[in-house]
């Protein structure tokens, strides 16, 4: 860890309290808890008011947020016997990999539970011309409502937070893959239930449901494989193993089969498609806890199952792997040159910036890895700040269709103007701003890859990459050319209410200050990448 | 040690049959007769090992007697079985149908009759 | 022609002073932090904390740009305290990136420490006029700070001893362009501009990237000053070749040299201090201070040279004629930058190790100077006379006889006329080509840029020529002068006032035909520095190893006396003294629109990729995607047939077990 | 020959017997009642679970044994895997004989009490059969284990044919429909198990299973196991010995649905260990046999089940599926492959006798026509959570689906032998199958989570509180599962 970051985190840690693994409780139960309150209250007659249970939604988050940051100052180690038969502990052990994971999390959390959620309605009338504006046309409400389900939602919404932290936390493979799952089902029932009505939303939620658990299922196979061979499922002494193991042929099958499991759920091309579809639909603090968060599951099962586990197989499957995220890069931001549905862009830009994640990560050297992982925490900053922008217009508009003549969004709301252009501008690979490290630094370390890689292949995919990036600055462009320039006021609609402003705020500062002093971040993660690939 | 070629032989004619037996007809009781030469020959197979091969095992011969008596409790309830086959349907056909696919059907159409059907 | 002797450049220096020896504190971190820092945090604190208030955004922008101006005037101070000029300090700490080595530093050496005082001064100068100019503008504020992060992007990549940090700089200019020249969003053709200024550069950015990845990557650290070295010692070799033809490639996007110089004129769309500030001294001159800082590793990869020297010089000369030929003052402004900037980058394909790469930078400089006062003295009357256009703009310099010197010493700075600043330059430029020419033994590319810088020479004097004859045309009316100008012109306090939207009708055409008196101020400081900033390049501090040539001096001037006076002469019969009247109304069109670049960008470019793209989302959707729907669909149609096919009479049960039993058995037996 | 009795060991085995006979007994004393004979009934059973629960704690490699020769060799030897399994079976059959209660408590035709005396017949016919499934897995020799096997297998088929009289006349025809299906292929499939034993003695030379079994011909073993396998994969309902399945299901009434669906798997499982128990020192080459009957019953059950629109029958389907996913350990050489599948086994048939009690609830208070229909649930969430949570979970466990982690954790516990084995093909139909099973159950799921149609009249009566106590307590079980797993016996 560099000096500064050292410092500031002995600093923090001599004013937080000494909770231990009280922690945990802190940052686990309250949304447990949440959770099966707002099941309960929702089920009653007369289902609680939204201030009630969005407030009580936002509070929870607030106070595991606030636990989780006591664990990643602290970094307690909790080891409870849980499945003795088969030798599996309920270990939570945070490290430099997972708690830039946890943070983000955490204050994905708390931007997702304050968004607020609308009632399903039929989407306004578009005017297609200027002649056909109705001035009096309703100004969608942004304020929050009372929703049928509002409380199921926020319970779905906590669940899916429990689950990525029990994955992020896990200090076992089993704990981590239960963790992993359980996201699924709350999030099946936030997109089948909550999501844009004007949509097939149920065969999306069933899409991203069986896509994802096939690829759940896939790891599962993996895990298992390994912790036959090992006879441990606790992921430390996997990584102290490192493969001793496992023979080759094993490797190779076991990195194969966590790969695609893995890659169907980051996603990695061409196992992409579910993901626009499920963007397209869900609501929006789904769609921010799905870019955020629940992305990241896939990433941080490649560098914490794959990349110590089974180095050999992983080795001999990069190639493929950093040619299919080239791919997968190239592929997405081409689309987004024509798709013509807002969410589904941003999507397809998710899948893009991905790429890059998983170039870093088949470079197998330190400098990838590196950038992979700010990349990764990056990705989920930028993504939920243009999920909330972009789900915000999409209700506004009651539909996120490019191909209508709608207000210019800097003309009628500037603040989701501004939120929209430092997205984009992120997410093209401005310097300065979170993303750009991420990318910059995969593309050098795909120029000079580990000595076992192919050098030949990973200079060609560095330079697929680099003009990658600039596919990614014509989309922005088509983007802020289409929605937020022009000069039309018509119809009107509202800019960024409270709730909309504040989570902009907080992750457009993070987006900045990530961007100003990568060093915060990269400071975090390098214990961990060394110990992983000093090897 | 001596091979009984012709017990096994007669065994395996008997199970043959058996197996013919319950492929090729459709009446329930012809069905139940083909069971029992596959029975018979499961029978006939115990007897021969417990004399020629099992080393004194007096198990095998005691299997006999117990297949045969299990045989014996089959055909009494498949007989009953038959009995109310033929009671309800009146025939004793195994190649009638016996699935009534009426709660297969779509729901949409059923939720259709059910409204046609209240009017 | 008498045969005149040459003059070392040395010669023409100014005597080293000694300094006083002041205590050179540094509080809270160098110089350079500050220059960098202070205009970045008055950026973010334009867009963050200013609310609605304009004033309190101008107090941000320009005291920030003000905090640059004085560090980086500090900053030379502190240079001549420094034994051997060169200081170097980390920024944010070294990137933990393993085996990569990326310490993200600056270095201040006496070229750079110069460059960033200028450009300092010019941004300073833009924020003050930029106040006045966007008075009314209700998105004043963002400009502002896109401004301040402008320069910051432009100091950072100056002070810059880091690959990273010299791309950080590059491509947030790269996007603050875009901002700036799309400020008027409302307006389809400003986005546009926009869009073009940022997709060209950005495409040619892929080299810089890629350039600056394999230099790193080979040294194994991002530091400049080391991969310098490193790659030094190796001397020549393919992946060097390759590495510098990229960076050259990625230069030319961003310095519009030919293929991608169309962007350029186009990003007139922007208001005119972005203008000012783009073409001055940040975005289009960085390539020059990048390559400047590889200049030993340009040096040495001779394809790099060639193909920059050949990019530059068809630039210069063609830019040169199409300046000649525009309608609009902004635009042969444009074109004449695109011109000079070529210059800059022809000099540096020109210079030996011997001469250096300095001859650039001192062009540099002094285009910073004259350029910036030539565009805020256009905007100026622009906004007086309502518009840029020649037609527009002709007797400008009669109407208003406060703008008069301010045209009339930057475009002779621009020509290259003695004693203004574009002169020292120019000579600097000439002698390193000779020198250049003497040292390969008339190797190929310093002949070409020496040619070439000799043809754009009396091109230049003759667009310059052509602008001044239209603006200073009398009119027919002197009196109606007088009437314009009553007196000195009216000032207003922008720094005190917050603009009033509701004014008299009469108010507002008085407060635009007034200028604020920092705009005013700033105009008048970047007058002199046209006129005395050769002094600037004159310090001792510079280190180019060359003659002038007094012969190619004298042949220079009278080839731009010469076409002068023949623009002087072809303007004669005009009604508005426009020479390029003369010129066929077919090719003045296509000249106007930049000889039709646009649409050679969207066939081989835009049109092929947006196919492309079409045809990629169709394969997404129609097979990629087909999979998880045909399984989909595939599981529901197999469970529909097993559905079917499931037995329903008791028979074909009885069958299918002894069908299974038989399969059971043999491959039981079959595997045992 | 002395024989060694411990009959506090077949306890499991002689208080349902016992219990059977006495209300036989019962009914000849005192006609025409009906609570005796569930009282009667139900301690039997609780008696014999009782008699079950210390087998929990034996440790490993510890069996209670009885009816032993002085050789060492025992006639019933119940270890802790089979204990459970004992366990398991014992409350199942507890939970089914609740549920039939309603057959008791409904009136006749006339208003009046059922005159058929039905109750007894099917109290004992209950008890003997589970009886018969809680001796398989301990029965330590071929003769116990056909006998056992028969005797949890004739009285299902009695009791699918004896419906209420109440019912209408095609109803009723149905249900002898079912039972001729279940009938024959119980039939044929004991004519392969009497064939497949022959065949083991004449392999073998001995009908015991006491692992000293002198192997003479290899391949004759391996014929013999396949027949057993085949003549025992009927009753766990693996393709392609399902055909009965549907038919039966759809056909019984749904107490003895229940039965068919829960504890008759103890008793195909249990035969499967005794087999897998005795080969495991022979040959492994009945693995493959094992593994395409596992792949084939988990794909098709699951892709039949996603299309079904009956709840019965696609349980019944599931039934299929999952009968594949409790083969699927036992295709592996590994040591832990029995205890595996019981695993597995316990945690499906607590989840699927949860989903049967609920579906019974529904039954009783749903107001449409057809209340198993999958459309007649819709909004069930809506109408009332207190059943549909505890279906979905259920569901959820049967799907293998965090927050059910008792099934997650049965689906971990299932594939561990396979991937220590590295059969990767196998593994692979298990993930893909693992999908296939999700979007199965989800869409049930998906109709409880759906808005309530509007139109639905007020509930027909209310749920009868032996259903609540039973899902009560079977949630319970599943939530500690979910808490604090087992994981593998």
């Amino acid at each position: 860890m560099s000096g500064a970051a050292g410092r500031v985190r002995e600093d923090l840690l001599a004013l937080v309290p000494d909770l231990g693994v009280w922690w945990y409780a802190l940052a686990l139960l309250p949304l447990l808890l949440a959770a099966a309150l707002l099941l309960g209250l929702g089920r009653r007659r007369v289902p609680p008011g939204h201030r009630v249970v969005h407030r009580g939604s936002m509070a929870t988050a607030g106070l595991s947020a606030l636990g989780v940051a006591g664990v990643a100052l602290d970094r307690p180690v909790l080891e409870l016997s849980w499945i003795p038969s088969l030798g599996v502990s309920f270990s939570l052990r945070p490290d430099g990999l997972s708690v830039p994971l946890l943070l983000l999390t955490a204050l994905v959390g708390v931007v997702a539970t304050a968004l607020h959620l609308h009632p399903a309605r039929e989407p306004r009338p578009e005017p297609v011309d200027l002649a056909d504006t109705d001035p009096t046309s309703p100004i969608p409400v942004v304020r929050g409502e009372d929703v049928p389900g509002l409380a199921t939602y926020h319970a779905c919404l906590q669940v899916v937070l429990l689950g990525a932290l029990v994955a992020f936390l896990a200090g076992d493979a089993l704990v981590f893959f239960i963790g992993f799952e359980l996201v699924l089902v709350p999030m099946w029932v936030l997109v089948a239930r909550y999501g844009d009505p004007g949509s097939d939303r149920e065969g999306a939620a069933l899409r991203f449901l069986l896509v994802t658990v096939v690829g759940s299922s896939l790891v599962l196979l993996g895990i298992l494989a390994v912790a036959s061979a090992t006879g441990t499922t606790d992921l430390a002494l996997w990584a102290a193993e490192g493969g001793a193991s496992l023979g080759r042929g094993s490797q190779l099958a076991v990195a194969a089969v966590l790969l695609v499991g893995l890659g169907l759920k980051i996603p990695v091309f061409p196992l992409h498609t579910w993901l626009p579809w499920v963007h397209a639909t869900a609501p929006t603090a789904g769609s921010v806890l799905l870019a955020a968060v629940l992305l990241k599951l896939g990433t941080y099962g490649v560098v914490r199952l794959v990349v110590p586990v089974v180095p050999e197989g992983f080795a001999a499957w990069s190639p493929l792997l950093a040619g299919l995220g080239v791919t997968g890069i190239f592929w997405a931001s081409l689309v987004c040159l024509v798709e013509r549905d807002l969410k589904r862009l941003i999507a397809w830009s998710s899948v893009a910036h991905l790429g890059f994640v998983v170039l870093g990560l088949a470079t197998g050297t330190q400098a990838g890895l590196q950038a992979a992982l700010f990349g990764n925490v990056a990705h989920g900053l930028v993504s939920a700040l243009l999920f909330v922008v972009v789900g915000g217009l999409k209700h506004r508009w009651g539909s996120a269709d490019l191909g209508r003549r709608r207000a210019a969004v800097r003309e009628v709301a500037p603040r989701l103007g501004l939120a929209l252009v430092l997205g984009m501008a992120a997410s093209s690979g401005l310097p300065g701003l979170a993303v750009f490290w991420g990318e910059i630094g995969s593309v050098l370390a795909a120029w000079g890859p580990a000595a076992d890689r192919p050098e030949g292949w990973f200079r060609a995919f560095a330079v697929l990459a680099a003009v990658g990036g600039a596919l990614a600055v014509a989309y922005t462009v088509r983007v802020l050319r289409e929605v937020w320039a022009g000069d039309r006021v018509e119809p009107r609609v509202p800019d960024a209410e409270l709730t909309e402003r504040t989570a902009l705020r907080m992750l457009g500062l993070l987006v900045l200050v990530l961007g100003l002093a990568p060093t915060l971040l990269l400071g975090v993660t390098a214990p961990f990448v060394e110990g992983v690939l000093a090897r | 040690m001596i091979r009984p070629a012709l017990p096994y032989l007669l065994a395996a004619v008997l199970a043959g049959l058996g197996v013919y037996g319950i492929l090729a007809r459709r009446h329930a009781v012809l069905v139940l007769i083909g069971v029992e030469l596959v029975l018979g020959a499961a029978g006939l197979l115990l007897v021969t090992v417990a004399q020629t091969g099992a080393g004194g095992d007096p198990g095998a011969a005691v299997l006999t007697l117990f297949v045969i008596t299990i045989a014996a409790a089959e055909v009494v309830l498949a007989l009953a079985i038959f009995l109310a086959l033929f009671r309800a349907r009146g025939h004793v056909d195994l190649h009638a149908e016996l699935d009534d696919r009426a709660d297969r059907a779509d729901p949409a159409d059923r939720v259709e009759g059910e409204v046609g059907g209240r009017a | 022609m008498p045969d005149l002797p040459d003059i070392p450049w040395s010669d023409l220096q100014l005597p080293s002073l000694p300094l006083p020896e002041l205590p050179a504190p540094d509080l809270w971190g160098s110089p350079a932090h500050w220059a960098v820092l202070a205009t970045l945090l008055a950026a973010l604190a334009g867009l963050g904390v200013t609310g609605r208030s304009n004033r309190l955004a101008a107090w941000v922008g320009v005291g920030g740009g003000l905090v640059a101006f004085l560090a980086t005037c500090w900053q030379l101070y502190t240079l001549t305290q420094i034994e051997g000029a060169r200081r170097g300090v980390g920024t944010i700490g070294a990137l933990p990136l393993g085996e990569l080595d990326v310490p993200l530093r600056l270095l201040v050496t006496w070229p750079v420490a110069i460059v960033a005082f200028t450009v300092a001064a010019v941004a300073l100068v833009v924020q003050g006029y930029a106040r006045w100019y966007l008075w009314y503008d209700p998105r004043y504020r963002p400009f502002a700070a896109t401004v301040s992060l402008f320069t910051s992007a432009m100091l950072l990549l100056v002070l810059s001893d880091d690959l990273l940090l010299t791309l950080v700089g590059w491509e947030v200019m790269g996007w603050c362009s875009y901002l700036l020249i799309g400020h008027q969003s409302t307006r389809a053709a400003a986005t546009r501009a926009a869009s073009k200024a940022l997709l060209v550069t950005r495409t040619a950015d892929i080299g810089f990237v890629l350039g600056l990845v394999v230099l790193a990557t080979g040294a194994g650290t991002t530091r400049t000053s080391e991969v310098v070295a490193h790659w030094g010692a190796a001397g020549t070799s393919p992946t060097l070749t390759v590495a510098m033809t990229l960076l050259v490639v990625g230069v030319a996007g961003k310095s519009a040299l030919f293929p991608f110089q169309d962007w350029l004129p186009d990003a007139m769309e922007g208001p005119t201090p972005a203008s000012a500030l783009i073409h001055a001294a940040t975005m289009v001159a960085a390539g020059t201070v990048v390559l400047a800082q590889l200049f030993p590793l340009l040096a040495v990869s001779g394809p790099a040279r060639l193909l920059l020297a050949v990019l530059a010089c068809t630039t210069m000369i063609g830019a040169a004629v199409l300046a000649f030929a525009q309608g609009d003052l902004k635009r042969l402004l444009a074109w004449s930058t695109v011109s000079q900037v070529a210059l800059m980058l022809a000099v540096l394909a020109a210079a030996t190790m011997g001469t250096g790469p300095d001859a650039a930078l001192q062009h540099l400089v002094a285009h910073a100077w004259f350029k910036a006062l030539l565009f805020l003295t256009t905007g100026w009357l622009g906004v007086l006379v309502g518009g840029t256009a020649m037609a527009l703009m002709a007797s400008g310099a009669r109407r208003y006889r406060v703008l008069r010197h301010r045209f009339g010493w930057g475009l002779l700075a621009l020509a290259g006329v003695p004693p203004f600043v574009g002169f020292f330059s120019k000579e600097a430029v000439l002698g390193t080509a000779e020198a250049g020419t003497a040292a390969t033994d008339g190797g190929l590319v310093p002949v070409l840029v020496l040619a070439s810088v000799g043809a754009t020479a009396p091109l230049t004097a003759a667009y310059c020529m052509r602008a001044w004859l239209v603006l200073s045309r009398p009119t027919a009316v002197q009196g109606h002068a007088r009437l314009y100008e009553p007196g000195p012109v009216e000032r207003i306090d922008d720094f005190f006032d917050e603009p009033q939207v509701v004014q008299e009708a009469e108010g507002v055409e008085r407060a635009e035909a007034a200028i604020s008196s920092s705009a005013r101020m700033g105009t008048s400081a970047l007058m002199l520095m046209t006129l005395f900033g050769g002094l600037l390049l004159l310090l001792p501090v510079w280190g180019p190893q060359v003659h002038v040539d007094l012969q190619l001096l004298v042949a220079t001037l009278l080839l731009m006396v010469v076409s002068a006076l023949l623009v002087r002469l072809a303007a004669g019969g005009v009604r508005t003294r426009d020479a390029a009247a003369r010129i066929p109304a077919g090719v003045s069109l296509a000249a106007e629109r930049g000889l039709h670049a646009d649409l050679a960008y969207r066939a081989v470019v835009a049109t092929p990729v947006l196919a492309l793209a079409r045809a990629v989302a169709w394969f997404d959707d129609q097979v990629l995607d087909s999979w998880v729907r045909g399984a989909g669909l595939g599981a529901r149609l197999l469970g529909r047939a097993g559905d079917l096919t499931s037995p329903r009479r008791a028979t074909p049960g009885l069958a299918l077990v002894l069908g299974g039993m038989l399969v059971l058995g043999v491959i039981g037996v079959v595997t045992a | 020959m002395s024989l060694e009795l411990g009959l506090v060991s077949v306890l499991p085995v002689l208080a349902p017997v016992a219990a059977a006979v006495l209300v036989l007994l019962l009914d000849v004393v005192v006609p025409g009642r009906r609570e005796p004979h569930l009282v009667l009934g139900a301690g039997g059973l609780v008696a014999g679970l009782l008699g079950a629960l210390p087998g929990l704690r034996v440790g490993a490699g510890e069996v209670r044994s009885a009816l032993c020769l002085p050789g060492g060799w025992c006639a019933y030897r119940a270890d802790h895997l089979v204990s459970a399994l004992q366990v398991c079976a014992l409350g199942a059959a507890l939970v089914v004989l609740v549920l039939t209660w309603r057959d008791w408590a409904a009136p006749g035709r006339d208003g009046g009490p059922e005159g058929t005396g039905r109750a007894p017949v099917v109290t004992a016919l209950l008890l003997a059969a589970t009886a018969g499934v809680v001796a398989v897995p301990a029965s330590g020799d071929l003769g116990s284990l056909l006998v056992s096997l028969e005797l949890a297998t004739l009285p299902t088929v009695a009791l699918v044919a004896l419906v209420r009289t109440t019912w209408a006349a095609d109803r009723r025809a149905r249900a002898v429909d079912g039972a001729v299906s279940l009938l024959t292929t119980s039939l044929v499939s004991f004519g392969l198990l009497a064939l497949g034993a022959a065949l083991w003695v004449a392999a073998t030379g001995s009908t015991r299973f006491d692992g000293r079994t002198q192997v003479d011909h290899p391949q004759l073993v391996v014929l013999a196991a396949v027949l057993l396998v085949a003549g025992l994969a009927f009753k766990l309902s693996a393709v392609p010995f399902h055909a009965w399945t549907p038919i039966t299901y759809a056909a019984a009434p749904l107490p003895v649905t229940a039965y068919l669906a829960t504890v008759s798997k103890v008793a195909a499982l249990g035969g499967l260990v005794v087999l897998v128990r005795a080969l495991g020192a022979v040959d492994g080459a009945t693995l493959v046999a094992v593994a395409v009957l596992a792949a084939a019953s988990m794909t098709v059950g699951n892709l039949v089940a996603l299309v079904q629109h009956d709840t019965v029958r696609l349980l019944a389907w599931s039934t299929v599926a999952q009968a594949g996913w409790v083969l699927l350990p036992l295709a592996s050489v590994s040591a832990q492959a029995a205890s595996a599948a019981g695993s597995y086994l316990v945690v499906y048939v607590t989840a699927t006798t949860l989903a049967f009690v609920v579906l019974a609830a529904v039954v009783a208070v749903a107001p449409v026509a057809r209340p198993t229909s999958l459309e007649a649930q819709r909004g069930l969430l809506r109408t009332h959570p207190l059943l549909a949570l505890p279906l979905a979970l259920a569901l959820l466990t049967l799907a293998g689906l965090p927050p059910a982690v008792a099934g997650v954790v049965a689906k971990v516990v299932a594939l561990r032998p396979v991937l220590g084995d590295e059969t990767w093909w196998l593994a692979l139909v298990a993930a893909v199958n693992i999908a296939l099973g999700l979007a199965v159950y989800l869409r049930w799921v998906a109709v409880l989570l759906a808005p309530a149609p509007t139109e639905a009249g007020p509930p027909r009566s209310q749920v009868p509180t032996r259903l609540w106590a039973l899902t009560g307590v079977l949630t319970a079980v599943l939530v500690v599962g979910s808490v604090l797993p087992v994981g593998a016996l």
